[in-house]
C-alpha cells in the first residue's frame, strides 16, 4: 500500500464517519426547522453560543448535551437482561453506521496510476453489504421492545420486525433488477454506469432506466428506515412511542440518532443507485477530468453571483420582529457571516484561477475533482434527506395493516414484474 | 434442444402443475383442483410409460446441468411409482377431501412438490441435488402431515417428524460435506471412480460420509434404532398424507438408497453389510413388537411399514455381499409394498370419510356385512402384506428371501420368514375382525364410487401380480413386473 | 400337455370368482356350483380312465410362471395323487348336497375356493405351487370356522391359521434354501419337484430342511405335540368344513410327507423315521385314550381320526410295501368313512342341536334310517370287516409286525381300542330308550340319503373288492418303494 | 489457524447442536440447534472449498443456507402453530401420541 | 315534493387516484411551496414571538385556571358535595368537607386542592357543580412552578383567582 | 498472526454464542446468543477469503433467519410461566455431552485426515463472480430446484401458520 492509497483510505474513512455522524444534528435541525417552514411556522431559534445560532443548529447540539448529561434510568421492571436493554440501542446505530460505510463519495481517485476507491471500506459488493448490515438493524429494535416489558414497545417492536420483512423483500428484488441493469453490485460502476445517457438526452440515471423499480426501492427504504408515513413502530398516536417508550437519556438518542443514520444512509444509498451518486447529470468523471478547467470558470462568476443572494437572504431574514426588544446578537451574526463568506469566496476563486492553469491530468485536478464529486454528492445527499423530510410533514401515517397489505400485494409483485420485464429487455437488447 | 427438454417433462408438469394449483387454489373447488393435481401427475405419468425402456441412460441438458440430472429406467420406473401414488392417493380420497373442512387448495400444491422433490431425488446423480431433493420431498410432507391443523394429534406428529427430520437432514449434508472433501466432487460417478481406486487412508471419510448418509436414508424409512417416529407419525397424519407417505415416499428413499449402494458405494458395501444386518435384524424384530402391539389398525400398518422396511434391508444388506437378484427383488418388493400398502391405506381413508372413528380392529367388527367388496378387497390387501401366496406380496417376500440365501444370509431369511409368521397373526387378525362378527350397525347403502372401483382395480393388481400368468396367455405377469425390475437395475448398473 | 387337469382345478374357483362378482342369487350360486363339481368329477372320471397305472407321472402340463427362478406351473397325476384327486371329486358334490339347504352365500364359495386349493395341492409338482395352494386351501378353512363355526370360533380359526401357517413358513424356507442350492450346484434355478429330487445335499442341512418340511406336514396331519389346534378347531368348525378337514386336509399331510418328504430326502427321513414313529404310536395311543373319555361327538371322532391318521402316518415311515400300500389304502377309505360320519354328526347336530354323547339317546327307535347309516360309518371307521378300513388297517398291521414284533402289537391296539370307543358310543346314543332331546327326531329324508348312499357304496365296494382299486396305486407304491431302497443302498 | 481448528470448531458447533437437540425441550432452542448443526456443515464445505482451492464447497454451501432458510420457516411456523394450539413452547407438553391407542 | 339528494363524489375509483402516486406529488408540493415561500421570506410567517408578545385571542370560553366562587358573604360557595371529585376524569380534585357552623349551608371545604399537573383541563367539574361554585374562566393559560407542589393549588388560592371575562363579581349564581 | 487472533476471537464468539444457544433459559438471549455465533461464523467465512459466502451468511441466517425467529418470539410473546421447566437441563445436557463426544471425536479424527495445508487460491477466489461462475456453470441443478424448496417451504409454513376458522378440532 502506498502512502497515497492510506491517506485516501483514512480521508474517506473520516469523511464517511463525518458524514454519517455530523449529520445527525443536521437533519435534526433540518426536519425541525424544515418542519415549520413548511407548517407555516417559526423553529427552534433562541439557542445561541455567544450570539451564532447558525440558523438553530446549535439547539440540536444543545439537545445532545442535554441527552448526555440526564440521568441513566432503567424502569424498574426490567428484570433480566439489562446488559442486553442497554446494548440494544447500539445495536441499532451501530447497524446504520456501518452500512452507511460502502457509499462512494467520489469516483476512483488516480493517484500515480493507483486508482483508488473513495469509500470508506473499499470493497466492491457494496449493495450486498448494505443489504446484509442494515438489516441488522432491526434487530436493536426487536430486542428493546422485547426486554422493555412493555406491551407498547412489545407492539412497536413487533410491528418493525415484521414491517422490515415486509419491505426487505421488494427492496431485495428491485436490486436483483437494478443488478440485471448495472450488471455489477459495486456501487462505484453502478455510479459509473449512470454516467452514460440514454437516447443520448437524458442521463441514464437510475431513475430514469427503471423508473418503477426507483419508486418502488424508494417506498421500500422509507419503510426500512421507518419514516413516516411508514412510521407504525414508533406510531405515537396509538402505541406512545413504540420500541423507545421506556428508553431514556442517552439510549433514546441511540435510537434517534440510529435512525437519522439509517435515513441519510438510505438516502445515499438511493442517490448513488438512481440519481447518479457523485455525478452531475451528463458530466462522466473522465470529461470533468479533462475539461475541469471549463468548470472552473463557469463556476469563476456563479460562486460569487449565489454568495451574494445568499447574504442578501441572510440579511433579509436573519432579523427579529418589531414586538421583540432584544435581536439576540443577530445583526452580529449576520455580519460575521458576511465577511467570513466572502473571505472564503475570494479563496475558492483563487484556488479556481490556479486550477484554470494546471494541466488537466495533474494530481491537483483530480483532487479537485473528487472535492468537486463530494460537493454535489452532499448536495445531493442532503436534497434527498429534505425529500425525505418533505414526506414526512406531507402524508399522514398509514395504518399497520396497510403498510403490510402495500408491501405483500402491491410491491412485491410488481418488483418481481419489474425483474422479469427488465430481465426481458436486458435479453432483447443484448 | 426439444429431446432434451423432453427429458425432463415429466419433472416439469409436476412442479408446473404445483404452480397452476397455487395460482388456481383460490378460485376452483375442491374437486376441481383434484383433477387438475391428478391430470398433471397423469399427463407425466403417461409421458414416463412411454418412455419406459426406449430411453438409454443418458443426462439431460449435459452441458447446463453437467451429470447430476440422470435419465435411466431405474428412475422412470420409481417416477411412475410416484405418480402412480400420488393419482391415488388423490383419486381415492376425492370423498375424504371433501368430508374434512381443512383441506384447501395448497394441500393439491404441496403433494405436487413432494411429487416433484421425490423425482428428482430418484433422478439426481449427485449427492447435493439428492439432498435438497429430499428436503423438497420431506418439507412438503412435514406440512402436509400437519395438515390437519386444530387436531393436536396431527400437529404434535407433524413436530416430532418435523425436528427428528431435520435433524437428521443435517446428518446427510454432512455426510455430503465430507465425501466432498476427500472426493473433491459430489457426483456420484466421480465418487465410484474414487472409491474404486482405494487409498485406505483416504477412504475413512467417504466411509463416515456414507454412514451419515445412511443414517438419514434409514431414518427416513423407518429401520429400528431410528423408527420412533414412524407409528406416531403415521397415525397423527391425515389418512390421505399417511397413504401418501406409505405409497411414495418410503420407496423414494429407496431410490436413492439403491442408487447409492449400486453406484456409488458399490465397493464399500463389503463394509457396510454388517452394520446393515445388525440393523435389519433390528428392524424385523422391533417393527414386528411394534406391529403387534397395536390396536389401530394405522398404528398397526405403520408398524408393520417397519418390518417390511426390514424385509427390504435383507434384500439391501445381500447387495453388498454378492447376490444379483437382490435389487430387483428390493424394487419388485416396492412395487409390491406400493400396491398393498396404498390399497390398505386407501380402503382405510376410504372408510374413514363418513366416519371419525380411531379405527381400531374393533371398529372393522363384521365389516364384511357392512361393506362385502371393501372387505373382500381389505382382506386381499391383507393377505398380500403378510405375504400369502397367489397376492403379489408373496412373490416380494419369496425374491427377498431367495436374494438373502443366495448372499449366504441364511439365519436373516430365517428371521424373515419367522417376522413373517408373526405378520400373520396381526394381518389376519384384521380379516377375523371383519369376517368373523356379526355386523353392530345396522346396514347402510352406499352407493357406486369412483374411489372404491379404484381400491378394486389396485386389488385386482395385487392378485394378478401374483397369480401371473400361467393360465391366461399375453398378458404379462408376475414375470413381467420382475424383468420391468431387472431392466431398471441393469440400467443403473450400466452407467459405468 | 393336456389342461385337463387345469380345469379340474380351477373350474371350482373361476365358478365362485364369476358368481360371487356377479352376486348371483342363491338358487343360481347353488346351481352352478353343484354343476361345477360335478363337471370336475366327470373330468376326474376321464382323468382315471385314461389313466396308465404304470405310466409314472401322466397328464403334465408345464407353463414357465416365473422365468428367472424357474417357478413353473407345473400339474401331474400319478397313483398316489390320483387316488386323492378321486376322493376330493367324489365328495364334493356330497357336500354340496349336503349344504343344499344353506343359504349363507360364502359357504358356497369358500366351499369351492377349498376344492381348488386341496385339488391344487395334490397336483402340484412344482414346490412354490405347491406351497401356493397349500397356503391357499388354508384360506376357506380359516374362514369357514371364524365365520361359520360356533363356540370360540374366531380364536380356534385363529389357531389352526397360526399353527399352520407356522409350519408352512419353515417348509418355504426349507423349500427357498432346495431351490438355491439346486442354483448353486447347477447354475439354474427350477423348483419342480423332479429337479429337486436329484439334488446332492450336505447331510447336516439336509436335517434341517427335512425338519421344515416335517413341521408343515406333522402340524396338518396332526401328529400327537403338534395337535393343539386339532380338538378345537373340528369342534368349532361347520360340518363341511370338518368334512374337509378330516378327509381331506389331513390327508394331504401324509400325502406331502409321501411326495414331498420321500421324493426329496429318502435318506434323510430314515433318520427321523424312528422318532416319528415314537411319535405316531404315542399317537395311536393318546388319541385313542382322548376318545375314550370324549363326551362331544365331534372331538371324540376328531380324536378318532388323529388315532387313525397317526396310523397311517407310522404307515408311511414303515416303508415295506404292505405298510404304504396299506397307508395309501387307509388314506382313501378313512376319507370315505370319515366324510361319512361327520355328515352324520353334522345332521344330527342340525336335528337335536347337540352333539353330547349324554344328551342322546334312543335314536334307532325314532329315526331307524338315520341309525342305521350312523352305526354303519362309525363302525367302517372302527375298521369292521367288509368295510375298507378293515383291509387297510390289517395290512398296516401287517408291516408293522414286519418291521418290529413290538411296534406291532402297539398298531394292532388301535383296532382293539376304536372299537371299544365306537361301541361304547353306540350304546350310548342309538340304542336305548330316547331322550327328552331325541323323541321329535326326523328320520333321513331322501336327499340326505342320496348323499349317503354312495358314500355307503363305495366303502362297500373297497372293502369288498379291494382289488378294483389296489391295481390304480399298487405300481407307484413298488416304484417308489424300489427307488427309496436304491438310494438308501446306494449311500 | 491450520484446517485442523477449523475442523475441530466446526465438529464442536455441530456436537452443541446435537446436544441441544437432545437435551433441550424448549422448541426454539431445538430448531436453533438443527440450524446450527446445518451451519456448522456450512463451515466444514466452507474449510473443504478453501482446501480444495476450487468454489465447489462454497457453493454447496450457498445452497444450503437456502435450505436452512427453507426450513426455519417452515420451522417457525409450526412453532407460532403449536404455541397458538398449546401455549407452550414445552416440546413435552405434546404426548398425545405417546399413550397407546387411548381410544 | 323533491328530494333532497346529496351526491358526495366518490374518490380512489379512477387509475389516478389508484395510482396514489399523482395525489402524493401534490401533495409534496404544496409542502414544497410552503417551505420555498417561509424560506424566501420567513418573517411573513404570521407567528406570535411569545414570551414577548401575548395572545390576545383568549375568549370567555377558553378553560383556563380553576377557581372556586363566593357567597355575597365572601364566603365559599361550594358545598363540599363531591360532585366535581366524582366526574373529574383524571381525580385531580381533592376535597376534605367539615361542617359549616354560620346556619348559611350545612357544608363546606375544609381542603380543596386541585393538582394542576394531573388536571387536563375538560371542564367536566365546572359542568358537575350543582352550585357554580367551580369556574375555569380566569384566562389563565401559563403556570410555572419550581417544583411539583407548586401545582397544586389550594382552596385560598383558588378563592383568589378573578374571572378574566367580564363576570367580575365572583358571586356565584343561584 | 493478526489473522490468528481473529481467528482465537471469532472462535471464542462462536462457542460461546452456541453455548449460550443451548444453554439459556430465556428464548430471547437463546437467540441472541444464536445471532452472536452466526456472525462469527460469518466471520469465519470470511477468514476463509469466503466474502461472498461471508456477505450470504449475514444476510440470511442473520438478516432473514435470525430476524424472523426474533420477530416469531416477540409476536408470540412467550411468558415466563410458559415456558418449559427444565429442571435437570444440565443434568441432560451431560448426558448428551456423553453421548456425542465419542461421534466427534471419531469424526474430528476422520477429518484430521484431510491435508494439513491449505490450497493456494486462484485470483478472485470467493469473490461474487467466481462465485457465480461456478453455480452457474456446475451448479445449475440444484440451484434451479432450490428455488423449489424454497416456495414449497413457503407454502408449507403458510399453510401451517395460517389462522382459519375451523370447527373440526
Amino acid at each position: 500500500m502506498s502512502m497515497a492509497a492510506i491517506i485516501v483510505a483514512v480521508l474517506s474513512f473520516v469523511l464517511a464517519a463525518l458524514l454519517a455522524l455530523m449529520m445527525i444534528p443536521v437533519l435534526v435541525w433540518l426536519e425541525r426547522r424544515g418542519a415549520g417552514l413548511m407548517q407555516d411556522r417559526l423553529w427552534p431559534n433562541r439557542t445561541n453560543v455567544g450570539g451564532f445560532r447558525l440558523g438553530g443548529v446549535v439547539q440540536s447540539f444543545a439537545d445532545v448535551v442535554k441527552l448526555v448529561m440526564k440521568e441513566e434510568y432503567y424502569p424498574s421492571h426490567i428484570k433480566m437482561g439489562k446488559w442486553l436493554y442497554m446494548l440494544a440501542p447500539a445495536i441499532t446505530f451501530a447497524a446504520a453506521l456501518l452500512a452507511f460505510m460502502v457509499i462512494p463519495f467520489a469516483d476512483n481517485i488516480v493517484i500515480d496510476g493507483e486508482s483508488l476507491r473513495v469509500q470508506a471500506l473499499p470493497v466492491e459488493y457494496g449493495i450486498f453489504w448494505y443489504m446484509a448490515i442494515g438489516a441488522i438493524g432491526v434487530v436493536g429494535i426487536v430486542f428493546g421492545g422485547w426486554l422493555s416489558h412493555n406491551k407498547y414497545s412489545l407492539l412497536g417492536a413487533s410491528r418493525a420486525g415484521s414491517q422490515m420483512l415486509g419491505y426487505e423483500l421488494p427492496l431485495g428484488l428491485t436490486v436483483v433488477a437494478m443488478l440485471i441493469t448495472y450488471n455489477t453490485i459495486d456501487f462505484n460502476a453502478m455510479v459509473q454506469w449512470q454516467s452514460a445517457t440514454v437516447f443520448g438526452i437524458f442521463p441514464a440515471w437510475g431513475i430514469v432506466v427503471q423508473p418503477l423499480a426507483a419508486v418502488i426501492f424508494i417506498i421500500a427504504m422509507f419503510a426500512e428506515t421507518n419514516r413516516a408515513p411508514f412510521s407504525v413502530a414508533e406510531g405515537e398516536s396509538e402505541i406512545v412511542a413504540g420500541f423507545m417508550t421506556e428508553y431514556t437519556a442517552m439510549k433514546f438518542a441511540m435510537y434517534f440518532m440510529g435512525e437519522y443514520v439509517a435515513m441519510n444512509t438510505a438516502s445515499a444509498v438511493i442517490i448513488t443507485m438512481f440519481f447518479g451518486g457523485y455525478q452531475l447529470p451528463w458530466v462522466s468523471t473522465g470529461y470533468l477530468l479533462e475539461n475541469f478547467a471549463i468548470f472552473a470558470a463557469v463556476m469563476m462568476p456563479l460562486l460569487p453571483i449565489g454568495v451574494f443572494y445568499f447574504i442578501r437572504w441572510m440579511r433579509k431574514n436573519n432579523r427579529v420582529r418589531a414586538s421583540v426588544s432584544s435581536d439576540g446578537g443577530r445583526l452580529f451574526e449576520t455580519k460575521v457571516f458576511t465577511i467570513v463568506l466572502t473571505i472564503m469566496t475570494l479563496i475558492i476563486e483563487m484556488l479556481l484561477i490556479y486550477l484554470i492553469l494546471l494541466p488537466s491530468d495533474a494530481l491537483g485536478t483530480a483532487i479537485a475533482v473528487t472535492i468537486f464529486q463530494i460537493a454535489v454528492f452532499v448536495v445531493k445527499l442532503m436534497l434527498f434527506n429534505l425529500f425525505f423530510i418533505l414526506v414526512r410533514w406531507t402524508l399522514p401515517r398509514f395504518r399497520y395493516d396497510q403498510v403490510q397489505h402495500l408491501g405483500w400485494y402491491y410491491l412485491l409483485p410488481l418488483s418481481l414484474i419489474n425483474i422479469f420485464v427488465t430481465a426481458l429487455i436486458v435479453v432483447g437488447v443484448s | 434442444m426439444f429431446e432434451q427438454l423432453f427429458l425432463i417433462l415429466p419433472m416439469a408438469i409436476v412442479v408446473m402443475g404445483a404452480f397452476v394449483l397455487l395460482l388456481l387454489s383460490k378460485t376452483f373447488s375442491l374437486d376441481k383442483l383434484n383433477l387438475v393435481a391428478v391430470f398433471f401427475l397423469s399427463l407425466s405419468f403417461i409421458i414416463e410409460i412411454l418412455r419406459f425402456g426406449t430411453t438409454t441412460v443418458c443426462y439431460s441438458f449435459p452441458e447446463i446441468f453437467g451429470k447430476m440430472y440422470i435419465i435411466d429406467d431405474f428412475s422412470i420406473l420409481f417416477d411412475l411409482m410416484f405418480t402412480a401414488g400420488a393419482i391415488l392417493t388423490l383419486l381415492i380420497n376425492t370423498a375424504y377431501f371433501k368430508s374434512r373442512n381443512y383441506y384447501n387448495g395448497e394441500y393439491f400444491a404441496l403433494i405436487l412438490f413432494s411429487v416433484f422433490g421425490m423425482m428428482i431425488l430418484a433422478h439426481s446423480n449427485e449427492l447435493v441435488t439428492a439432498f435438497i431433493a429430499l428436503e423438497i420431498a420431506s418439507l412438503s410432507v412435514f406440512a402436509l402431515v400437519g395438515y390437519h391443523k386444530y387436531n393436536k394429534v396431527s400437529s404434535e406428529a407433524m413436530m416430532k417428524y418435523m425436528i427428528l427430520g431435520s435433524m437428521t437432514g443435517a446428518f446427510f449434508i454432512l455426510g455430503t460435506a465430507f465425501i466432498y472433501g476427500a472426493v473433491g466432487s459430489t457426483n456420484l460417478e466421480d465418487i465410484a471412480a474414487y472409491v474404486n481406486v482405494p487409498a485406505e487412508k483416504d477412504l475413512v471419510l467417504v466411509l463416515i460420509g456414507g454412514i451419515f448418509i445412511m443414517v438419514t436414508i434409514l431414518f427416513k424409512m423407518g429401520a429400528v434404532p431410528f423408527h420412533s417416529w414412524v407409528v406416531d407419525v403415521y397415525q397423527g397424519a391425515p389418512f390421505p398424507v399417511t397413504m401418501f407417505m406409505a405409497s411414495t415416499f418410503k420407496i423414494a428413499l429407496f431410490a436413492i438408497a439403491l442408487r447409492l449402494s449400486l453406484i456409488d458405494f458399490a465397493s464399500l458395501n463389503i463394509v457396510w453389510s454388517e452394520i446393515l444386518q445388525v440393523i435389519t435384524v433390528l428392524t424385523l424384530i422391533g417393527g414386528s413388537f411394534l406391529a403387534i402391539t397395536q390396536k389401530s389398525i394405522k398404528r398397526m400398518l405403520a408398524g408393520s411399514s417397519v418390518v417390511h422396511s426390514g424385509y427390504m434391508l435383507i434384500a439391501y444388506s445381500s447387495i453388498g455381499l454378492g447376490s444379483d437378484m437382490a435389487a430387483p427383488a428390493i424394487m419388485f418388493y416396492l412395487i409390491s409394498y406400493f400396491l398393498s400398502a396404498a390399497g390398505a391405506f386407501g380402503i382405510l381413508s376410504f372408510i374413514a370419510t363418513g366416519s371419525k372413528k380411531m379405527m381400531t380392529y374393533e371398529d372393522f367388527k363384521g365389516f364384511s356385512e357392512r361393506r362385502p367388496y371393501l372387505s373382500a378387497m381389505m382382506a386381499i390387501f391383507m393377505l398380500s402384506l403378510s405375504g400369502f401366496p397367489s397376492t403379489i406380496g408373496f412373490l416380494g417376500k419369496f425374491y427377498i428371501f431367495t436374494s438373502a440365501i443366495e448372499s449366504g444370509q441364511i439365519l436373516l431369511a430365517g428371521l424373515g420368514i419367522v417376522t413373517a409368521f408373526i405378520s400373520v397373526y396381526y394381518y389376519f387378525k384384521l380379516i377375523a375382525m371383519m369376517y368373523f362378527y356379526p355386523s353392530t350397525d345396522q346396514q347402510k347403502k352406499f352407493p357406486f364410487d369412483f374411489s372404491g372401483l379404484l381400491i378394486g382395480v389396485m386389488a385386482m393388481m395385487v392378485i394378478w401380480g401374483g397369480v401371473g400368468t400361467s393360465l391366461i396367455p399375453f398378458i404379462p405377469g408376475a414375470n413381467g413386473l420382475i424383468d420391468i425390475a431387472k431392466q431398471a437395475i441393469d440400467s443403473l448398473q450400466n452407467v459405468l | 400337455m393336456d389342461p385337463i387337469l387345469t380345469y379340474i382345478i380351477f373350474l371350482p374357483m373361476l365358478t365362485a370368482a364369476l358368481l360371487g362378482l356377479t352376486r348371483a342369487s342363491l338358487p343360481l350360486l347353488r346351481l352352478g356350483t353343484v354343476l361345477s363339481s360335478l363337471l370336475v368329477f366327470v373330468l376326474v372320471m376321464f382323468v382315471s380312465m385314461d389313466f396308465d397305472p404304470d405310466g409314472g407321472m401322466q397328464f403334465l402340463r408345464i407353463v414357465p410362471w416365473i422365468a428367472h427362478y424357474g417357478i413353473t406351473y407345473y400339474v401331474g397325476v400319478d397313483g398316489l395323487s390320483l387316488v386323492l384327486l378321486i376322493l376330493i371329486a367324489f365328495l364334493m358334490p356330497l357336500l354340496y348336497l349336503y349344504m343344499w339347504k344353506e343359504r349363507r352365500k360364502g359357504y358356497w364359495y369358500n366351499m369351492m375356493m377349498l376344492q381348488t386349493g386341496v385339488t391344487g395341492a395334490v397336483l402340484s409338482l412344482d414346490l412354490i405351487l405347491f406351497y401356493l395352494f397349500w397356503e391357499t386351501m388354508l384360506l376357506p378353512i380359516f374362514v369357514m370356522i371364524g365365520r361359520y363355526g360356533n363356540g370360540m370360533h374366531q380364536f380356534n380359526a385363529m389357531k389352526i391359521v397360526l399353527m399352520t401357517v407356522l409350519g408352512s413358513m419353515s417348509m418355504l424356507f426349507s423349500i427357498l434354501y432346495l431351490g438355491y442350492d439346486l442354483f448353486k450346484q447347477n447354475g439354474w434355478w427350477s423348483f419342480a419337484l423332479s429337479d429337486l429330487s436329484m439334488l446332492q445335499l450336505n447331510p447336516q442341512t439336509t436335517i434341517w430342511l427335512a425338519g421344515g418340511f416335517l413341521l408343515a406336514f406333522a402340524i396338518k396331519i396332526p401328529l400327537v405335540g403338534f395337535h393343539t389346534w386339532m380338538a378345537p378347531a373340528y369342534s368349532s368348525a361347520p360340518t363341511p368344513a370338518v368334512v374337509i378337514l378330516s378327509a381331506i386336509m389331513a390327508k394331504l399331510g401324509i400325502y406331502g410327507l409321501w411326495r414331498f418328504g420321500y421324493g426329496l430326502f429318502e435318506q434323510t427321513l430314515s433318520y427321523y423315521a424312528p422318532f416319528m414313529m415314537i411319535l405316531a404310536i404315542i399317537g395311536l395311543l393318546y388319541y385313542a385314550v382322548h376318545a375314550i373319555m370324549e363326551q362331544n361327538l365331534r372331538r371324540m371322532f376328531a380324536y378318532s381320526s388323529g388315532s387313525h391318521l397317526s396310523l397311517i402316518a407310522l404307515g408311511v415311515f414303515l416303508t415295506n410295501v404292505y405298510a404304504w400300500g396299506g397307508s395309501l389304502y387307509f388314506i382313501a377309505t378313512h376319507a370315505l368313512s370319515s366324510a361319512g360320519i361327520f355328515i352324520m354328526i353334522g345332521l344330527l347336530y342340525k336335528r337335536v342341536k347337540s352333539v353330547t354323547i349324554d344328551e342322546l339317546s334312543g335314536i334307532a327307535s325314532v329315526a331307524p334310517r338315520f341309525a342305521f347309516f350312523f352305526v354303519f360309518f362309525a363302525l367302517s371307521i372302527a375298521g369292521l370287516p367288509g368295510t375298507g378300513g378293515f383291509v387297510a388297517e390289517l395290512l398296516i398291521i401287517i408291516g408293522a409286525f414286519k418291521v418290529n414284533v413290538w411296534i406291532g402289537v402297539l398298531t394292532a391296539t388301535t383296532m382293539l381300542s376304536s372299537m371299544l370307543y365306537i361301541f361304547w358310543m353306540l350304546q350310548r346314543t342309538i340304542f336305548g330308550p330316547p331322550s327328552m332331546r331325541t323323541q321329535i327326531f326326523v328320520d333321513l329324508n331322501s336327499r340326505e340319503l342320496a348323499m349317503l348312499i354312495p358314500i355307503v357304496l363305495l366303502l362297500l365296494i373297497t372293502g369288498i373288492v379291494p382289488s378294483l382299486f389296489i391295481p390304480l396305486f399298487e405300481p407307484y407304491v413298488t416304484t417308489a418303494l424300489q427307488d427309496l431302497m436304491m438310494t438308501i443302498g446306494a449311500k | 489457524m491450520t484446517p485442523d481448528h477449523f475442523f475441530l470448531l466446526a465438529i464442536l458447533l455441530f456436537s452443541i447442536g446435537l446436544i441441544g437437540i437432545v437435551s433441550r425441550r424448549n422448541l426454539f432452542v431445538v430448531y436453533m440447534s438443527i440450524e446450527l448443526m446445518l451451519s456448522s456443515v456450512n463451515l466444514v464445505l466452507a474449510i473443504f472449498s478453501r482446501l480444495h482451492g476450487d468454489m465447489h464447497g462454497s457453493v454447496i454451501a450457498l445452497l444450503l443456507i437456502a435450505v436452512i432458510a427453507a426450513e426455519a420457516a417452515l420451522f417457525l411456523a409450526m412453532i407460532v402453530h403449536l404455541y397458538r394450539l398449546k401455549r407452550t413452547l414445552d416440546s413435552d407438553a405434546f404426548r398425545l401420541l405417546a399413550q397407546k391407542d387411548s381410544k | 315534493m323533491e328530494k333532497k339528494i346529496k351526491i358526495v363524489p366518490r374518490y380512489g375509483v379512477s387509475l389516478k387516484d389508484k395510482l396514489y402516486l399523482p395525489a402524493i406529488y401534490e401533495g409534496l408540493k404544496i409542502t414544497f411551496k410552503h417551505l420555498i415561500d417561509n424560506v424566501s421570506d420567513s418573517n411573513a410567517i404570521d407567528v406570535l414571538e411569545y414570551p414577548e408578545e401575548q395572545p390576545t385571542d383568549i375568549t370567555e370560553r377558553y378553560r383556563g385556571l380553576h377557581r372556586l366562587t363566593h357567597r355575597e358573604d365572601d364566603s365559599v360557595a361550594c358545598v363540599a358535595c363531591f360532585m366535581c371529585a366524582t366526574a373529574c376524569p383524571s381525580n385531580c380534585i381533592f376535597i376534605e368537607a367539615t361542617e359549616r357552623t354560620d346556619n348559611v349551608d350545612e357544608k363546606m371545604p375544609k381542603r380543596f386542592a386541585i393538582d394542576t399537573l394531573e388536571c387536563i383541563f375538560c371542564g367536566y367539574c365546572v359542568e358537575a357543580c350543582p352550585c357554580d361554585a367551580i369556574r375555569m374562566d380566569t384566562g389563565i393559560f401559563s403556570l410555572t412552578g419550581k417544583n411539583r407542589e407548586d401545582f397544586v393549588m389550594e382552596k385560598e388560592q383558588l378563592l383568589a383567582h378573578k374571572g378574566a371575562f367580564g363576570e367580575e363579581n365572583s358571586i356565584a349564581r343561584k | 498472526m493478526l489473522e490468528n487472533s481473529i481467528f482465537v476471537l471469532l472462535a471464542l464468539f462462536l462457542l460461546l454464542g452456541s453455548a449460550g444457544m443451548v444453554g439459556f433459559k430465556q428464548t430471547l438471549f437463546s437467540a441472541i446468543s444464536f445471532m452472536m455465533a452466526m456472525l462469527a461464523l460469518a466471520g469465519m467465512f470470511a477468514l476463509l477469503d469466503n466474502s461472498f459466502l461471508f456477505l450470504a451468511q449475514i444476510m440470511v441466517s442473520v438478516g432473514a433467519v435470525v430476524v424472523l425467529s426474533l420477530l416469531v418470539i416477540v409476536s408470540v410473546n412467550v411468558k415466563e410461566e410458559n415456558l418449559p421447566k427444565e429442571p435437570a437441563k444440565f443434568r441432560w445436557m451431560l448426558f448428551a455431552v456423553v453421548l456425542v463426544a465419542p461421534l466427534a471425536i471419531v469424526i474430528y479424527k476422520a477429518l484430521t485426515y484431510m491435508p494439513h495445508t491449505w490450497a493456494k487460491t486462484g485470483e478472485g477466489y470467493g469473490s461474487l463472480k467466481m462465485m457465480g461462475m461456478t453455480l452457474f456453470k456446475d451448479w445449475v441443478l440444484p440451484f434451479e430446484i432450490v428455488s423449489v424448496l424454497l416456495l414449497a417451504a413457503m407454502v408449507g409454513a403458510i399453510v401451517i401458520a395460517r389462522k382459519e376458522p375451523s370447527n373440526d378440532a
